[in-house]
């Protein structure tokens, strides 16, 4: 065991204890919310927002300074007796994605979800203000979690968090809906559980770091990665196991379908990233990464023509959401590459990462115009949408900057995405992706030109809107938007963060076990130098 | 072949049978019935694997609780009326999904059966370093010292739970008093046992967490059986749920984890470390978490049970 | 055929037999059932690997055996939150089954109010 | 005097075993909720006090406390449900 300790590249590295407080802040806030409760229990929540923010930057730029991963022993207990939390470039990347998103969401819904006057609580307010810290605490600990089964708690958690959220005007449709998404999210993660325990029995950690320098290519490996990633894929909502999430997207409070759509359903991707990334990298390069990107392309196709075919404003965001996990899932079979493992490797992970990102920020802002646009008018309707453009023009200009990113135009966070993965597509030859990116992005084109082709045309008669919108509101949906946008705007090399603490998986691709064309890799191709830019 | 091993074999058998039994009988009511059976004799499983801590939180949540709140599902479901035929899945769809979970049961079985020998095992920097938490129940050390996040988030996981099972009262009841009132005869059968059995249940259930460091016990079983004896007495008439909107009732309900919480917090000053204890003091310390978390177990587990809010919050 | 050997197939068997009443049965009642089944299937693996770490005068490697305690909670409460549902739905629509088919497509839904805060 | 007493617990178990497995029996044969109870209470109650008393002569001090604890808690429980049981059939409120 005392090999395994010393292995493990460090112990406690400064600045680590901020990764404590970034799950327990949260957490905190959910427990002092809820013992408060009524208005104070609102006050707790807005409090803990710019502290949550505070440090989600902190740890960016702690990861950014030192190069390397931030780590932290629980209790002082080493791997793999103890617990870690690690965060490298993703998870500092992911953090940030995660608390400005829910700041968004706490500022946009303070209008939505303030406890009413004359009663000292109400349930929806008190639901909505816990379950929002609940999701926070959730997604960060997935975000740094360093062990399985440790995980495996963050999925759950994150799990009890999200479907109340999606049932919280009880009315019936919600609540079926809320139910079959319980039964998908139970189901995953019951088989993630099984594959943990065949891990353990085979290899006796749980912790990713030390699996990644125990596992093998072998039977028990294979059968564990297969049950964890189909149940992580449940939860993901990826082509075919996508059918509970249109219904619980759309039925959901707009604040709440912000954060199940742009954050909810990446946890458990970061979770298939972490596994096949970084627990047995070399899973990569093998048929089975091209049954994940096919499904990709299948959820592309699927969910754009489904969308397409929508008549309500918020199923369309929803089966957009769909076809935009695909994208996700693309990333897979090119990261190996087949000339330069390490290139390769690179620009199609960050293209991922860029691409799961951009669509937090889109996917977040269009679900909070689309709420505004539905209280102005009081219904969703796109066949009636008209003159809504002249009404609510903030509104309606966010939407479309949202849309602009998640159909891949420039300049925007998604055009970055997809060019990166179209980069990574033609280093590794595998030109037929770059086909299910065009029709996927055509298709995208149509389905939000429909939206926005009706909105910004001119109402016969000017409309009275049936509750007044507050400003600020649309200011946050914007924010949200310009976020998205200004993703396109950043000079690649800062996402150079990305790859920050994850130089011994990627090695691992190019020593792969399995054959792939030995190019001599150059130690290191900085990402800015090789993109055109 | 031993005796042992024949009674492995029957004990294997008839876990298997009321397996199929709970999920293949036609009444739903049977199969609950079932699924309780089963449950307890899977406790024996476990005592046979030699995990007596999994066996006595098996017998009391996955058997006993899960029971009493499927029974009571089944119950409140009863008179609903059945699946039509067009909802009854297709003899292509049973066929194909036998298939596929026949296909994963042997799959799963050939793993079971190559793993590698001798077997990787935790248990011996576990014992190693069982002197530093001062405990004598290596369980227990694992979920108190050297895994103490899980269990601290898990000690979270059931406040939220609740809060998601209340999310769905109406929002009339909104701050009422969970569960339908029992309307029960104070000197009838149930109310004498509740009034006999309570004060022994609420005795075993403090022994079983005091002892929970050094023997197989500890929070979560000795909460349940604390829950099980508020719920006896609850349908005996005798007590009744509080209205959700409480203040000491939140704070009982929070207690647990924010102990948990606030002592791993201040492991930042003495010793340095989160959810380290200092050394000398882990005992003590570990049984200040514990007495915090049994009444937090013990009411979130009982009102999980009791389900949403149902009555007027004066009613 | 030691005991971990013996439960430890028990358990591929289990984990098969819940999986399969999640799939076929179309009420939630009895997908919840067999999730637990699914479920204790599981945590029965967890105690086979346990069972086959014995080492150090212990019965069983005690980690996996505290992940069980843990995972048992969890899935209660899990339980518990289902329940909660289905029964809040059957209260509303009188309904226990989920329509098994694909979610509905708006286009031939009645419009209707959005749902919103 | 050790082979008396291992003779006592196996009579003693075996009279156990043989109430439990009569009790089961009973319960899957007879026609009705109050006979079934009938049958059910020889097990819970005959059984198992069999069974405890059998094994006392192996345990000692606080441990044979406890058996006998246990019988008695069971004794307790088993009659109260049992006129549950047969209230809830006497009013007919049971299915079947």
């Amino acid at each position: 065991m005392m090999s395994d300790s010393a292995a493990f590249s460090g112990a406690t590295t400064p600045g680590g204890f901020l990764l404590v407080l970034a799950v327990g802040v949260p957490t905190a806030g959910m427990l002092l919310s809820l013992a408060l409760g009524g208005r104070l229990a609102v006050r707790t929540a807005l409090f803990i927002l710019p502290v949550g923010l505070g440090l989600a930057f902190a740890i960016v730029i702690g990861v950014w300074r030192s190069g390397g991963p931030l780590v932290y022993f629980l209790g002082g207990w080493a791997p793999p007796l103890g617990l870690a939390l690690r965060a490298d470039g993703l998870s500092a990347a992911m953090l940030l994605t995660t608390a400005i998103v829910v700041c968004a969401t706490g500022l946009y819904a303070r209008a939505a979800f303030p406890m009413p006057p004359g009663v000292s609580e109400a349930r929806a307010p008190l639901v909505f203000w816990v379950l929002l810290m609940a999701v926070w605490a959730a997604l960060n600990l997935v975000f740094l979690g360093d062990d399985l089964f440790n995980l495996y708690v963050a999925l759950e958690l994150l799990t009890f968090a999200a479907v109340p959220l999606v049932c919280l005007d009880g009315r019936a449709e919600t609540l079926a809906a809320a139910l079959r998404y319980l039964l998908f999210a139970l189901l995953g993660s019951v088989l993630y559980l099984l594959g943990t325990a065949l891990l353990y029995g085979g290899y006796g950690t749980l912790d990713i770091f030390l699996l990644f320098g125990r596992i093998r290519p072998e039977l028990v490996a294979f059968i564990a990665v297969g049950l964890m990633t189909t149940g992580l894929l449940a939860k993901t909502a990826l082509f075919p196991l996508h059918l509970w999430l249109p219904p619980a997207h759309a039925g959901a409070p707009p604040a709440a379908s912000a954060m199940l759509s742009g954050l909810v359903v990446k946890g458990s991707f970061f979770l298939v990233v972490r596994l096949w990334f970084d627990v047995m990298p070399w899973l990569l390069n093998q048929a089975a990464s091209q049954i994940l990107s096919t499904l990709g392309a299948g959820a592309i196709l699927v969910g754009s023509v489904l969308a397409l075919r929508q008549a309500r404003l918020k199923l369309l965001i929803a089966y957009s959401t769909i076809a935009q996990i695909g994208y996700l899932f693309l990333m897979f079979p090119l990261a190996s590459g087949s000339t330069s493992a390490q290139f390769g490797s690179n620009a199609a992970l960050t293209g991922g990462f860029l691409q799961a990102i951009s669509h937090a920020f889109a996917k977040a802002a269009m679900f909070m115009s689309a709420g505004l646009m539905a209280e102005a008018l009081g219904h969703d309707r796109i066949a009636e949408l008209r003159g809504v453009g002249q009404m609510l023009p903030v509104t309606v200009f966010a939407f479309g900057a949202a849309a602009l990113s998640l159909i891949g135009l420039p300049p925007s966070g998604g055009f970055v995405a997809k060019w990166l993965l179209l980069t990574a597509v033609i280093t590794a030859g595998q030109w037929w992706w770059a086909l299910v990116m065009l029709v996927g992005g055509l298709l995208a084109g149509g389905y939000m030109f429909r939206v926005l082709a009706r909105a910004m045309a001119n109402a016969a008669e000017p409309l009275i809107p049936r509750m007044s919108v507050p400003r600020s509101r649309e200011l946050v949906a914007l924010a949200l938007a310009l976020c998205s946008m200004l993703l396109g705007l950043i000079p690649l090399r800062a996402f150079d963060l990305l790859r920050i603490g994850r130089q011994h998986a990627s090695q691992a691709i190019a020593k792969s076990p399995c054959p792939i064309s030995a190019a001599p890799n150059a130690a290191f191709v900085p990402l800015h130098l090789a993109g055109s830019r | 072949m031993t005796i042992a091993s024949a009674l492995y074999i029957g004990l294997a058998v008839l876990v298997l049978a009321l397996a199929s039994w709970t999920i293949f009988a036609q009444d739903d009511y049977a199969a609950i019935v079932g699924f309780v059976t089963y449950g307890l004799l899977l406790s024996l499983v476990w005592v046979s694997l030699s995990s007596h801590d999994i066996a006595l939180t098996e017998a009391a949540i996955g058997g006993g609780v899960t029971g009493v709140l499927l029974l009571g599902a089944g119950a409140r479901l009863r008179g609903a009326r059945e699946p039509t035929g067009l909802e009854r899945p297709g003899i292509a769809r049973r066929v194909s999904a036998a298939a596929l979970c026949t296909l994963i049961s042997v799959g799963l079985a050939l793993t079971v059966l190559i793993l590698p020998e001798p077997a990787p095992t935790l248990a011996p920097s576990a014992t190693a370093n069982l002197a530093a938490t001062q405990m004598g129940n290596p369980v227990s050390a694992v979920l108190l010292a050297y895994r103490a996040l899980d269990t601290l988030l898990e000690s979270a996981v059931l406040p939220l739970a609740l809060i998601g099972v209340w999310s769905l009262a109406s929002d009339r009841f909104w701050g009422g008093r969970p569960g339908l009132q029992y309307h029960a005869d104070r000197e009838g059968v149930l109310a004498f046992l509740a009034q006999l059995l309570s004060p022994f249940g609420v005795l075993m259930g403090i022994y079983m967490v005091w002892i929970g460091a050094d023997h197989p016990g500890g929070k979560f079983q000795g909460g349940t059986i604390l829950a099980a004896m508020w719920i006896l007495t609850r349908m005996a008439g005798i007590t009744d749920t509080p209205p959700i909107s409480r203040r000491w009732l939140r704070i009982v309900l929070i207690t647990g984890p924010a102990v948990f919480l606030a002592i791993g917090l201040a492991g930042f000053a003495i010793p340095g470390t989160f959810l380290a204890y200092p050394a000398g003091f882990a005992k003590p310390i570990i049984l200040i978490i514990e007495a915090a978390m049994t009444p937090s177990i013990a009411a979130t587990l009982a009102l999980l049970l009791a389900g949403p809010p149902e009555r007027k919050p004066n009613g | 055929m030691s005991a971990a050997t013996l439960f430890g197939v028990c358990s591929a068997a289990l984990v098969g037999l819940g999986l399969y009443g999640l799939i076929i049965h179309p009420q939630p009642l009895r997908k919840i059932l067999a999730f637990n089944l699914l479920g204790s299937g599981v945590f029965l693996l967890f105690g086979v690997i346990a069972r086959r770490g014995a080492a150090s005068g212990l019965g069983g490697d005690p980690v996996p055996q505290a992940l069980v305690i843990t995972g048992i909670v969890v899935a209660f409460s899990a339980t518990a939150l289902a329940v909660a549902l289905l029964l809040r739905l059957f209260h509303e629509t009188g309904r226990t089954t989920l329509n098994a088919d694909a979610p509905k497509n708006s286009s031939d839904n009645p419009p209707r109010k959005s749902p919103d805060s | 005097m050790r082979f008396i007493l291992d003779i006592f617990t196996v009579v003693l178990l075996s009279a156990g075993a043989f109430f439990f497995l009569a009790g089961t029996v009973g319960l899957l044969r007879f026609p009705d909720t109050l006979t079934r109870l009938h049958a059910l209470t020889k097990a819970d109650n005959l059984g198992l006090g069999l069974v405890a008393i059998g094994l006392l002569p192996r345990t000692g001090g606080l441990y044979a406390a406890k058996l006998i604890g246990v019988w008695l808690l069971v004794l307790v429980a088993s009659s109260a449900v049992s006129q549950l049981i047969g209230r809830a059939a006497r009013r007919g409120t049971l299915q079947k």
